[in-house]
């Protein structure tokens, strides 16, 4: 019993740190930009995608994987410097859908420069499962985890210690404020993307050994991660943790207590519920109104 | 002398709003709406055309019914498939495996869709924006993973066969007599949301967009209201399932997915938002678009996306909105 | 006989109270000001009479019921409306059809009515297309009756949350710095009507900065500081209360000229 | 207001133009047209993209080689991932304005049942590469099909856990059409093989861990499973089946035969089981297997193209093609009804997914024999029989 259980748990971790991993993309975004980038799932599958054809092209496994953190970057100040940041002004939604041309736009161009194939990376530190309780865990179920506390970790040292974490914390929170201060407010949204898409790059790159990437493998990542993000209350760092790790849990006990073809949709329930007695998610502020 | 010149007033008024009448969107627009429905057949040679706008005809009915809830009431729905796969299967599912007649289910169908979306909407509209966006999300994907899941019921992933509709003895049983069918339901569609739109209950719904707070002081139930425009609007959606499952004859649960929602919402934002025809225009232009990007093959999807995000950088207000402010730019 | 009555009424925010212990009555068909500086808790107080905040404590009896915590639009239909310090208008929409929105509570809304266009709706919509571009005319904005709400200057939109406030009947009318952010004439032309409306037999709540306007047209003068009551009277009372000079006057505003640039600086936030 | 008019005159003629584009140029005399609709992306695109790269491979060196009955092959291809209708509308599309001589695709069982009343309808021989005996039972009088019914891989499967003594099974499948529909086999055919599901566990859409269900099949004590699926999960549970150190014998079916999938688990693939077209272990059939020769030179062809292994899904099209193209030459003419008769008769093909026999009654033709059962070994097939 503690065996399943446990392993249950082991599963739900292991999944929902990549999920956090995604939800802090979406809400480091949300609090530069007030805008939901639905193609941050695609960073995810870029990490991935981009680390295997820097090592088919000859790179050692971490040289390919820093290249691929590169272009995940490179793809998230792309969006900000090319469709993003040309439309201050529109709407929330009108952003939300060009966010969702961009996601279509990468899968493409990934099927195209790359192919239609999934492919997976080997493990960092081999496949033999550690044995914990009657339960097993990979060794890259703990990169995964390790790698995401660390990251964890340091975005709370950027966030809290340095000079341009709190820039970017000022800017989420009144931008003409930081403005009149002197934030350069243009590269706080700037730096958000390349921090969000790197990120997700990260998680993709993790998750690769485990479960195989292709063009549209950041589909349902991204939309686990935005789940994550909106639990943990949307623009909450520690929340976006929790809600990754919060749905990965839920599916992993859904799966194992109540019925595996419909975990998902047990996790979903989960959100609804959450959502309907804390609007504002876990963490999300709840603000009065103010007219 | 003060109230002579108010009546003066409200007389100029009065004829000015009966001149503007015959030119307002509910007969100029809908009258160019019947007009190009007429005159677009004119131009198809084959049942692939006919198709293309019978598809684009049922898209554009949800649409301008998913408008009236983003656009108008200013609530997102990221689940307005799952109504539209409910209304579907329920016409599948009555009229194929119990019997019944297409009108019946196609009624039940919207029996199902308003009880559910009345009973949702409540404490889904209580959220707001992307909370909301996340509900509804939630929402529609539960929908699909059940309709998904029940194979008994649905036939699953591998889908099931629809009987031929038919209404009182008729049945449409060619490209052309659906593209009718279609064309005068959306037409129908389109009249009755100008007509919503330019009453109590539409500035209701245009103020709970405005400002929820003002609209509350002067005796809105802004709650009501969202509540009562989301079942619109999912009516709508069940309506056009229940004629696309009949129409294609054969039915798979990707017409509930997470993707076909996002597709509907799209349609809205690229149409531009709070505009009827926009919708239809939206509908019309991203439905027909992907069979003209065939000759890409590869780059199809590529192209699309591209395509998607300039109209958007470059329209923000969406397509026919930017185009009605460009021409009235260049006339005097 | 009194319209509305606040008993012992306190907010709090997180520990901070915005207003706190405050007891107060407002007899009908006056024109009753609220004022004190900046902080005060005057639009608090004016969130809680229109049931946009929910009470802490105490009651808010409005004609003999008990009202506190009813949703505003409930409070609508008892006939309680209100203007906005930060405006709030349907910038979607024409300047005529904000006050058609006014109009709401006096129309048919039946769902299929509307979307089949009965006759009866159409006539009921006429009336109040009717009605409304009356308002905007009582309120001095004829001009802008086909104008998109977007396009009226500020000053404007001051006067068109008036008259949408006033498409709906109210009998107890709150206006939050309806002056605010207006030249002198503006200033005066708002006097004129806020008085036209009181003499219309509307109850006139007004929470102002401009002192010429307040001593000028108010029946009674509440005073407020950090949410509690200060004093109140006629504006002879209250002028020459010491409290009220030290607290209120002696607070940086010290002249009506002051208190007018401060009324600007709310027009910058918005 | 005019301006309203006016701008409903442009979306007018925006649309007549759209639509005007909408007709290309007609069909030129002296081809012959081949249409496809595949899930060339989408969730399915892993049976779709070997099929496209195989036609339009194929089509090039027919055409090569001169061609059928002296014409050159056009090919069209449409992307309608995993969705019906938009199958419908590449049928119509197919059939109304390209005006094709033969119909080939719907990589899924839900795209190709959309289209059968259409191509019934307009009378165009149309070979499926969908899964499901549904698409070929009853029969169809212009639909075929060449894939192995995914009923005939859960026979297989069940023949040879029965030669292992194994009667206790855990079942896992993915949520999409090919494997709810091996899942459905399983269960059908459990009772009359005398096997007991003891397990069924399902898994979602891009579910990057499935140890949840394998921790419940592994507690059910199975003495064997067998996964239905395809593409990026079948490393996923395969993976997880070997970290939960599931003792019983794991069984793929027919969906993971592409070399792709053992290159991805690797390690965890060794020992793994399951029925395969023979083209996957070609190089180990008997010299004088006839199948072995086109196996080894279509893995040649697509390796030399592509750069990758073929993997079973595009040796449906393959065969698929070519079977059009024997029933046409042998016909002598592209006329349909004799084409489809043609195709009917066909006796003896050997195709790389085994030895094809149609008949009235079967328009599949193949039988079990067609299926080999391999075994991963070394990072390898293992031809076993």
């Amino acid at each position: 019993m503690l065996a399943e259980f446990l392993q249950f748990l082991f599963s739900g971790i292991t999944v929902g740190a990549i999920y956090a991993l995604v939800a802090l993309g979406f809400s480091i975004i949300y609090n530069a930009s007030h805008v939901i980038n639905f193609a941050q799932g695609e960073f995810v599958m870029i990490g991935g995608m981009a680390t295997v054809f820097m090592m088919a092209g000859g790179l050692p496994l971490p040289a390919a994987m820093l290249v691929a953190v590169a272009i995940a970057v490179c793809a998230g100040l792309a969006l900000e410097r090319f469709a993003v940041g040309q439309s201050r002004g529109a709407s929330v939604v009108t952003l939300i859908i060009i966010t969702i041309g961009a996601s279509i736009f990468l899968r493409g161009l990934a099927s195209v420069v790359w192919d239609r194939n999934f492919h997976t990376l080997p493990s960092f530190s081999g496949d033999e499962p550690i044995r914990l309780a009657g339960a097993t865990l990979t060794p890259q179920s703990l990169w995964v985890l390790g790698v995401t506390l660390v990251v964890a970790v340091l975005l709370f040292w950027f966030f809290t210690r340095t000079l341009m974490g709190k820039a970017m914390l000022a800017t989420a929170h009144n931008r003409l404020a930081a403005q009149l201060v002197g934030i350069n407010t243009r590269f706080v949204l700037m730096l958000s993307f390349g921090l969000a898409a790197a990120l997700g790059a990260i998680g993709g790159i993790l998750i690769t050994p485990i479960a195989p990437t292709y063009f549209e493998g950041g589909v349902m990542l991204g939309l686990k991660g935005f789940s994550a993000a909106i639990v943990g209350g949307l623009g909450h760092g520690l929340g976006a943790i929790v809600g990754g790790l919060i749905v990965g849990i839920a599916e992993a006990m859904g799966a194992g207590y109540i019925s595996s073809a419909y975990k998902d949709a047990f996790a979903f329930v989960l959100i609804l519920l959450v959502l309907f007695f804390m609007p504002s998610g876990l963490f999300g502020v709840r603000g009065t109104e103010r007219v | 002398m003060a109230v002579t010149e108010k009546d003066a007033g409200t007389e100029a008024l009065k004829r000015g709003a009966r001149r503007t009448a015959l030119l307002s969107p509910r007969y100029a627009g809908v009258g160019a709406l019947i007009l190009v429905i007429i005159v677009l057949q004119f131009f198809f040679t084959n049942n692939f055309h006919y198709d293309v706008a019978i598809k684009i005809g049922l898209s554009a009915i949800v649409c301008v019914g998913l408008n009236l809830l983003i656009g108008y009431a200013g609530q997102i729905s990221l689940g307005h498939a799952g109504f539209f796969g409910l209304g579907a299967y329920s016409s599948a599912i009555l009229t194929d495996s119990y019997g019944w007649p297409p009108l019946a289910s196609l009624f039940a169908g919207l029996v199902l869709v308003g009880v559910l979306s009345f009973v949702l909407a409540r404490p889904i509209l209580r959220l707001k924006g992307h909370y909301l966006a996340m509900a509804t999300l939630g929402m529609g994907i539960i929908i699909s993973i059940v309709l998904n899941q029940e194979v008994d019921l649905t036939g699953g992933p591998d889908g099931m066969p629809v009987p031929a509709f038919s209404l009182f003895g008729w049945s449409p049983n060619s490209e052309p007599a659906w593209y009718w069918l279609v064309s005068g339901v959306l037409v129908v569609t389109v009249w009755l949301s100008l007509n919503l739109i330019d009453s109590s209950i539409g500035r209701a719904l245009r103020a709970v967009h405005g400002s929820e707070v003002a609209a509350e002081t002067v005796g809105v139930d802004t709650t009501r209201y969202k509540v009562l425009i989301f079942v619109v609007s999912a009516l709508f959606a069940s309506l056009a399932g229940s004629l696309f499952a009949h129409y294609t004859g054969f039915l798979t649960p990707v017409v509930a997915e997470f993707f076909t929602s996002i597709q509907f919402v799209i349609m809205v934002v690229f149409g531009g938002m709070a505009s009827v025809f926009g919708s239809v225009v939206g509908a019309a232009v991203l439905t027909a678009l992907p069979e003209f990007l065939t000759v890409l093959h590869d780059y199809e999807h590529l192209v699309f996306g591209l395509l998607l995000m300039l109209t958007m950088i470059f329209m923000s207000k969406g397509l026919l909105p930017s185009l009605i402010i460009l021409i009235r730019r260049r006339l005097p | 006989m009194t319209l509305l009555v606040v008993e012992n009424l306190s907010k709090e925010f997180g520990g901070i109270h915005a207003v706190e212990d405050l007891t107060f009555s407002i007899a009908p068909g006056t024109i009753h000001s609220i004022i004190g500086p900046n902080g005060a808790g005057k639009t608090t107080l004016f969130n809680l009479i229109t049931g946009v905040y929910v009470p802490s404590s105490g009651s808010i009896r409005f004609d003999g019921e008990e009202i506190s915590g009813r949703p505003t639009f409930e409070l609508a239909k008892r006939g309680i409306s209100r203007s906005f310090q930060n405006l709030q208008i349907f910038f979607n929409m024409t300047a005529l059809e904000n006050v058609m929105v006014g109009r709401h509570l006096h129309q048919r809304r039946g769902l299929l009515a509307a979307m089949l266009r009965f006759p009866g709706s159409v006539r009921a919509d006429e009336a109040a297309r009717q009605k409304a571009s009356e308002l905007l005319a009582y309120v001095g904005l004829e001009q802008y009756l086909g104008a998109e709400a977007d396009s009226l200057p500020y000053g404007a939109l001051k006067r068109l949350e008036i008259a949408r406030a006033l498409a709906a009947e109210p009998k107890l009318l709150l206006l939050d710095e309806p002056a605010a952010g207006c030249n002198a004439t503006e200033t005066q032309e708002i006097d004129d009507l806020i008085q036209k409306v009181a003499a219309g037999g509307v109850t006139v709540v007004l929470v102002e900065h401009d002192m010429r306007l307040v001593m000028g047209i108010s029946d009674h003068i509440l005073v407020l500081d950090y949410g509690k009551k200060l004093t109140e009277g006629t504006a002879e009372e209250v002028r020459g209360n010491p409290d009220v000079i030290a607290a209120y006057l002696g607070a940086g505003a010290a002249s009506e000229a002051g208190a007018a640039s401060e009324a600007g600086g709310g027009t910058e936030a918005h | 207001m005019t301006m309203k008019i006016s701008r409903r005159g442009l979306a007018l003629g925006v649309a007549a133009a759209a639509v005007l584009g909408f007709a290309s140029a007609g069909a030129k005399a002296e081809t012959i047209k081949v249409g496809s609709f595949l899930a060339v992306t989408g969730p399915a695109a892993f049976l779709g993209d070997p099929e496209k790269k195989t036609l339009e491979l194929y089509v090039e060196k027919i055409n090569k080689d001169g061609g059928i009955l002296g014409k050159q092959v056009e090919l069209i291809v449409y992307d309608v991932q995993h969705v019906a209708d938009k199958a419908r509308t590449a049928a119509k599309r197919l059939i109304e304005q390209d005006k094709v001589d033969f119909i080939i695709g719907g990589s899924t069982t839900g795209t190709t049942m959309a289209v059968v009343p259409l191509v019934e309808k307009a009378e165009i021989p149309f070979i499926s590469l969908g899964g499901a005996s549904v698409i070929v039972q009853p029969v169809k009088k212009w639909v075929f099909k060449t894939p192995h019914t995914d009923r005939m891989a859960v026979e297989k499967v069940y023949t040879d856990m029965k030669k292992e003594g194994i009667s206790k099974v855990g079942l896992i499948a993915g949520s999409g059409g090919f494997d709810k529909s091996c899942l459905k086999n399983a269960k059908d055919l459990a009772g009359p093989h005398g096997m007991d599901i003891v397990a069924s566990e399902t898994y979602g859409k891009g579910d990057t861990d499935m140890t949840p269900q394998l921790t419940k099949i592994k507690s059910a004590n199975p003495q064997g499973v067998l996964f239905c699926g395809f593409g990026a999960p079948a490393v996923t549970v395969t993976k997880n089946y070997r970290q939960l150190g599931i003792a019983a014998p794991l069984y793929h079916n027919h969906g993971s035969g592409s070399k792709k999938f053992v290159q991805g688990a690797g390690k965890a693939a060794e020992g793994v089981r399951l029925p395969a077209a023979a083209l996957l272990v070609a190089d180990q059939l008997p010299g004088a297997d006839p199948q072995r020769q086109p196996a080894l030179d279509y893995q040649a062809a697509y390796r030399e193209r592509y750069g990758e292994d073929i993997s079973t899904f595009g040796g449906h099209a393959l065969d698929a093609l070519m079977l059009m193209k024997a029933a046409m030459e042998k016909a002598g003419t592209t006329d349909k009804a004799k084409v489809r008769a043609e195709l009917e008769t066909t006796k003896n093909f050997i195709g790389v997914d085994g030895i094809f026999n149609m008949t009235t009654e079967d328009h599949m033709g193949l039988d079990l024999a067609s299926f080999k059962m391999v075994e991963v070994r070394n990072g390898d097939w293992k031809f076993l029989y």
